[in-house]
């Protein structure tokens, strides 16, 4: 199925970056580059089938479970070419948080019944942390699991769950003990979306997507061993992908590209020679290189075997943050074009001013608010006393 | 005593104007008709009804006479709920130069105006920024007839517009002409604005003008005050809008809970929050600095001057307001199924048009520094 | 003693500028023009006599007090006028605190015993509220002052008191009822430098002036009748003086002069011309005509007869935080010549670069710093549920 | 495999030389010491018996042949508690011209500066600002000799120097020679800092400069190498004055009460102290990136480049810091009695020295960005 395992790590950094570029301008769609809004799976799905082909889709997994296992540099190496040919993200909480995570805390029988099926893109995996009532306070999530038999029976209703209407495969945090204090009596469980009682509603957000969904539980019944980790200790299990997510959260993906899309503008609208231009540009440009350097501060830890701390949320501070800068840049510079939905046409060619900014919103936000994170950082890192 | 029973009298009009306005906004607009995209023609009657359409119009040309310092406080009660009419576009920049034309053609356009019954458009900017070149639109003559081509963007409405008042270069001055929407070599391509209405890219290719349809040969200062008062206007909006979003999202400060207690007891955003209201008020005094800047002045200028002032202030607080209301009402502000999304879109229109803030900051720096290097 | 008063307000504003501007021209003295700091009272003796005997002291007092009685408006005239030629202030806490307050709230004993050696700079007062342990957070004030026949005795110790080593009186605030909740049992006291038991300690600060003084109280006894208002109701009669203070505090005064040494300093560099200096002076010039819209506001409130609302807090956040960014901008614009302590010579002349900066920096903390004024906004004006 | 165990190597060697410079600042240093306001001689000498003074000195020149990101955390170290010594100054930037030059002059005075017995300062500037004009100062030849003429200022150090390294322009290029601070015809003007050393304006009327006082007859391409170094380095000063000055804010957030709670827990003051947190990471990642990328270098671009990528963060987060610092520790912060004010006064001259922010920030997009329009 996927080509030999390769030791990418062998090679110079220059030669990667080679391999990368030529990987993607000989397989990547021209029509899918420089997409300004997360892409569906329908439109990924053929890349994914040549990532999968190429044991391309996990650069980050060590190669005996089939990822590439590229080192910290070499991963850096790959996401700054993804971003500079304009790669779009396939749907990749499979990717991403479930394979590190079953890899570092699951059974031998989950790691072979689910890894193989994210690498062939059979099963597209979506997540299920928050609640209406708990957005950013996931310990007061209320969705309950009830263990019936060989069962989990969950009901209740997740939310903010990220293109779920594609996904085959859920990961969630359910109350297992409801007389149990908050962070405890929390289960980390995997659910087949097929399974009856699930509902998914997709939300609409501002930028006119259907990006994030609703996703109501009646009655679903689970099997018991789809639990990850041991019963009520799902805090513990989601805290560790919640630094997972935290680094990716804070990958200077975003910020990198729509960096790339607020020089593209300069040119095309004549602003790159306007002096207060240049200056607000490098203020910027020197925001994403020092995010660059706080990458890969973080990601070199994580490939030494350490653990991350909690200073990792200023990683998706100061990405977030910036990355919304430079969209407010972007709508700056596009001055009367940046009342516009959708491309507009500039003499060099046609851009869309409001996407980057419709993007960097929610960015602030999901993955616990930036509030949430500087309160962490406060209390933990600072150790200031609590409020 | 003359000036002051002037002033009072002046403040009664307004109470009366604001009010008037206030009982509309109640009864007809709710944020929400922005997701419908389009123009409502009841409430564009309505809005005629209460005499807001003639309100700037010289008592001479059929209207009230009043001032922009007089629609103010009213188009800040139709800016809160999020009016989605034109009313700016057409009823205060084109209505103000038709009430200046002084042509038969004009005052028939007036009077529809005044009625409900004409949604007009100016047509006059051809690059995205405010200060590009907008004369590359053409009159000439030609077989004794006059003759228009050009391309005109972001016009604004573009939909259900009825014609277009159209900034053209003659005779080496800037002229105006009425183009309806329907006359032959006029081709209207929509965009969709951020807050779900339409402005255009409008051709006109080989248009035929006759001399009734020219407005104003040397249209250029008429023009030029009429976008300064809608740039003021515009301002009005946005505080109305900023007083609207913030009100939503103190309202969510003061109900919502997480971790057990109501965000807005969180000190970081009552700082925050703090720091919102005081853009709001800074806003309301940079509009009155503005208007009374404004109907004070007696040159281009000054006028120019006043309204970047208002503009480079209006522009940066509606985005700097609406951007932190998202964050403050967290996810389910990104949702296009909650309201303060809403202001957001609009924010970003109407900051946009007419002059973004650093355009307005730059204009206002060129006008009081002078030339730079 | 002073000028017979005048209705200063009969005049049109343009008539009454010109009026300010000739008494500035003709009587203020060069040598004191555009001080970088707060002058002490033997540089401005000479001119606190001169505004005396033209009854100038006093521009807001009313005139049956001997004021100038100016409405709002031709207040603000003559403070930008004042701004203009570079004027500095005399001390002037009796002529901006005690006075409007006795007026407001004091016996007419009181008035006639005081108010008139302010106007002529017989008596010069100094302010005794901050405290090492109760700063912003006034009602945790402990000096006190207890009643022993005819006087109170008065023991304990005020800090943050501008320029006390010049004060011949003192308005404090002293806890009278121990027992008292927090902002119970507190008196406004009216004290005399000269009673036996005073120490005053001026503290040097980080631009090496010496502008505030500690003041120790040991057994001070201070006649009963030197209380304002009633006994343990001080902190009414204190709040009433605090918005004055913020108003004052806010006053666009502090802004408008950075600004037209930031002017002055692009002209002595040849900033004026660049893009980028002129695009970051031009929002600040906005920011500072804003503040000045705003303040007129106040003024206007105050002159209508209505009471200050707690919303006057963000003329005093607002007003001090653009002048700390003019600071700032004036540090920028100043380039290597920002790191030299006084005078830096200039091929147009000499500049001071650090000290509005070193000024602004106090200005965000003392009469309540910009904190404590941004919680009294979010309870008291936006209703925000108390932490 | 080599190259892993030069690499670990040189990270051993860095950490004696860290270890050693944070005993040194243990022992010697504290913030007061600003206060003094002048140069410590018995302090001079320590640093030169800890060899930092040879550090960045070749082999064959005499020292120790390390680089930059070899000096970088031992300067942090020295930096935290406020090195008042001009070990930048003369050390770096003086240090790295003469091991350049190569003449017997240059070697003896490399040697004195080695044992701590010299004091020496580079006169290179004569405007304030970073790229202005610097080359007024000539060197002419008069009756068989030369003669150096001219004005330099924000010389540094301006006391207690022994001698000055002056650029001049000769015949077209730069010139660099040695001056001594006694000579005739030199007035040392000196002008307080903002941390309470002392910069001088140098005057050189008719000074006689004699062929062995000539360190380099083209020194541009090697002042020019001094100079990003010296920047480089006060970057890694500038990084533990930050660390420095949120250490001790920190400390005073955990004990200080206010309105009868530590004011640490004031979730505004927490969430601003994250911000300043963030600025000391960003800062330490500006300048390890600024070391490698100078270590790699290989033209004067690339070298400028680097330098003021670790300027434009460091001077804008040294001031963010340290006046936050100051509005944290609240009255107290603002008197001279407490050291978090040394921490602000040290940042204002370090951040403006050999460049502030917004000028590296233009000299950076200027590199990398083409000149402007």
């Amino acid at each position: 199925m996927s080509a030999p395992a390769q030791d990418w790590n062998a090679l110079s950094d220059d030669d990667f970056r080679k391999v990368v570029r030529t990987f993607f301008t000989t397989h990547y769609p021209e029509h899918l580059r420089y997409s300004p809004s997360r892409r569906r799976l329908s439109d990924m799905r053929g890349w994914y089938d040549t990532l999968s082909q190429h044991g391309w889709v996990a650069p980050s997994w060590p190669t005996r479970y089939g990822g590439m296992g590229l080192e910290p540099g070499k991963l850096v190496v790959f996401i700054e070419e993804q971003e500079a040919y304009g790669v779009a993200r396939v749907p990749d909480h499979g990717i991403i948080m479930v394979g590190p995570l079953l890899i570092q805390q699951g059974t031998d029988e989950q790691r072979l019944r689910y890894l193989p099926k994210i690498l062939t893109g059979e099963e597209i995996w979506c997540q299920g942390y928050s609640e209406p009532n708990a957005g950013s306070d996931l310990a007061s999530l209320r969705t309950e699991a009830v263990l019936d038999g060989d069962h989990f029976v969950v009901n209740g209703q997740k939310t903010w769950s990220t293109l779920a209407q594609d996904g085959t495969h859920m990961f969630m945090l359910v109350r297992t003990d409801k007389m149990a204090r908050k962070q405890e009596g929390i289960s980390f469980l995997l659910v087949d979306m097929t399974t009856p009682g699930i509902t998914v509603r997709p939300m609409r957000t501002l930028s006119g997507h259907e990006e994030f969904c609703e996703v109501f539980f009646d009655d679903v019944r689970v099997p018991k061993e789809n639990i990850v980790g041991e019963i009520n200790k799902g805090w513990g299990v989601a805290k560790a992908l919640l630094s997972f997510e935290r680094l990716f959260l804070g990958s200077p993906k975003l910020a990198q590209s729509a960096l790339s899309r607020l020089s593209t503008l300069a040119v095309l609208s004549g602003r790159v020679r306007d002096p207060v231009f240049r200056d607000k540009f490098t203020a910027l440009q020197l925001d994403v290189d020092d995010l660059n350097g706080l990458y890969r501060r973080f990601t070199a830890q994580v490939s030494d075997g350490e653990k991350l701390g909690p200073d990792v949320s200023i990683l998706k501070i100061w990405g977030t943050e910036t990355f919304s800068r430079i969209g407010d840049l972007i709508v700056e510079v596009s001055a009367g074009a940046g009342m516009i939905d959708g491309p507009s046409d500039f003499e060099g060619g046609s851009f869309d001013t409001l996407s980057t900014f419709y993007n960097a919103r929610p960015s602030t936000i999901y993955g616990g608010t930036n509030e949430v994170q500087r309160n962490i950082v406060a209390g933990n890192v600072l150790n200031l006393p609590s409020t | 005593m003359t000036k002051t029973s002037d002033l009072s009298e002046r403040r009664q009009q307004q109470q009366l104007i604001t009010e008037s306005a206030a009982a509309f906004a109640k009864r007809e607009l709710l944020p929400s008709a922005l997701r419908s995209g389009s123009i409502s023609h009841t409430r564009w009657q309505g809005l005629a009804e209460l005499g807001l359409m003639s309100l700037l119009i010289p008592e001479d040309a059929g209207g009230l006479g009043l001032k922009i310092g007089d629609l103010v406080p009213a188009l800040e009660q139709l800016g809160k709920p999020l009016l989605r009419e034109p009313f700016i576009a057409s009823a205060v920049l084109a209505g103000v130069v038709l009430a200046g034309s002084g042509t038969p053609k004009s005052a028939s356009l007036l009077e529809s105006l005044a009625e409900g019954v004409l949604i007009p458009a100016v047509a006059w900017q051809e690059s995205y920024d405010l200060a590009g070149d907008h004369t590359s639109t053409k009159l000439s003559k030609e077989n004794g007839g006059q003759n228009l081509s050009g391309r005109k963007i972001l016009v604004t409405p573009g939909d259900e517009v009825d014609g277009f008042i159209v900034a053209a270069s003659g005779a080496g001055v800037t002229t105006l002409v009425w183009v309806a929407a329907n006359a032959e070599g006029v081709k209207v391509e929509t965009r969709r604005a951020a807050d779900g209405g339409e402005a255009a890219t409008v051709h006109f290719e080989n248009v035929a003008v006759t001399d009734d349809d020219v407005l104003s040969v040397d249209g250029a200062a008429l023009l030029d005050e009429a976008q300064q008062l809608a740039t003021i206007a515009v301002c009005a909006e946005l505080l109305g809008l900023i007083r609207g979003a913030i009100d939503m999202t103190m309202d969510y400060l003061r109900t919502r809970k997480q971790f057990n207690r109501t965000i807005g007891s969180f000190q970081a955003l009552q700082h925050r929050a703090t720091d919102l209201f005081i853009q709001q008020e800074l806003s309301a005094v940079a509009i009155s600095r503005a208007v009374a800047d404004f109907e004070m002045a007696t040159d281009s200028r000054t006028r120019a001057i006043a309204a970047s002032r208002a503009k480079a202030r209006l522009s940066s607080a509606a985005l700097i307001v609406t951007k932190e209301a998202i964050q403050m009402h967290g996810g389910i502000g990104y949702t296009d199924e909650h309201d303060i999304g809403l202001y957001l879109k609009r924010a970003l229109t109407l900051s946009a048009w007419l002059g973004n803030a650093a355009e307005h900051r730059a204009r206002f720096a060129r006008l009081t520094l002078g030339e730079a290097a």
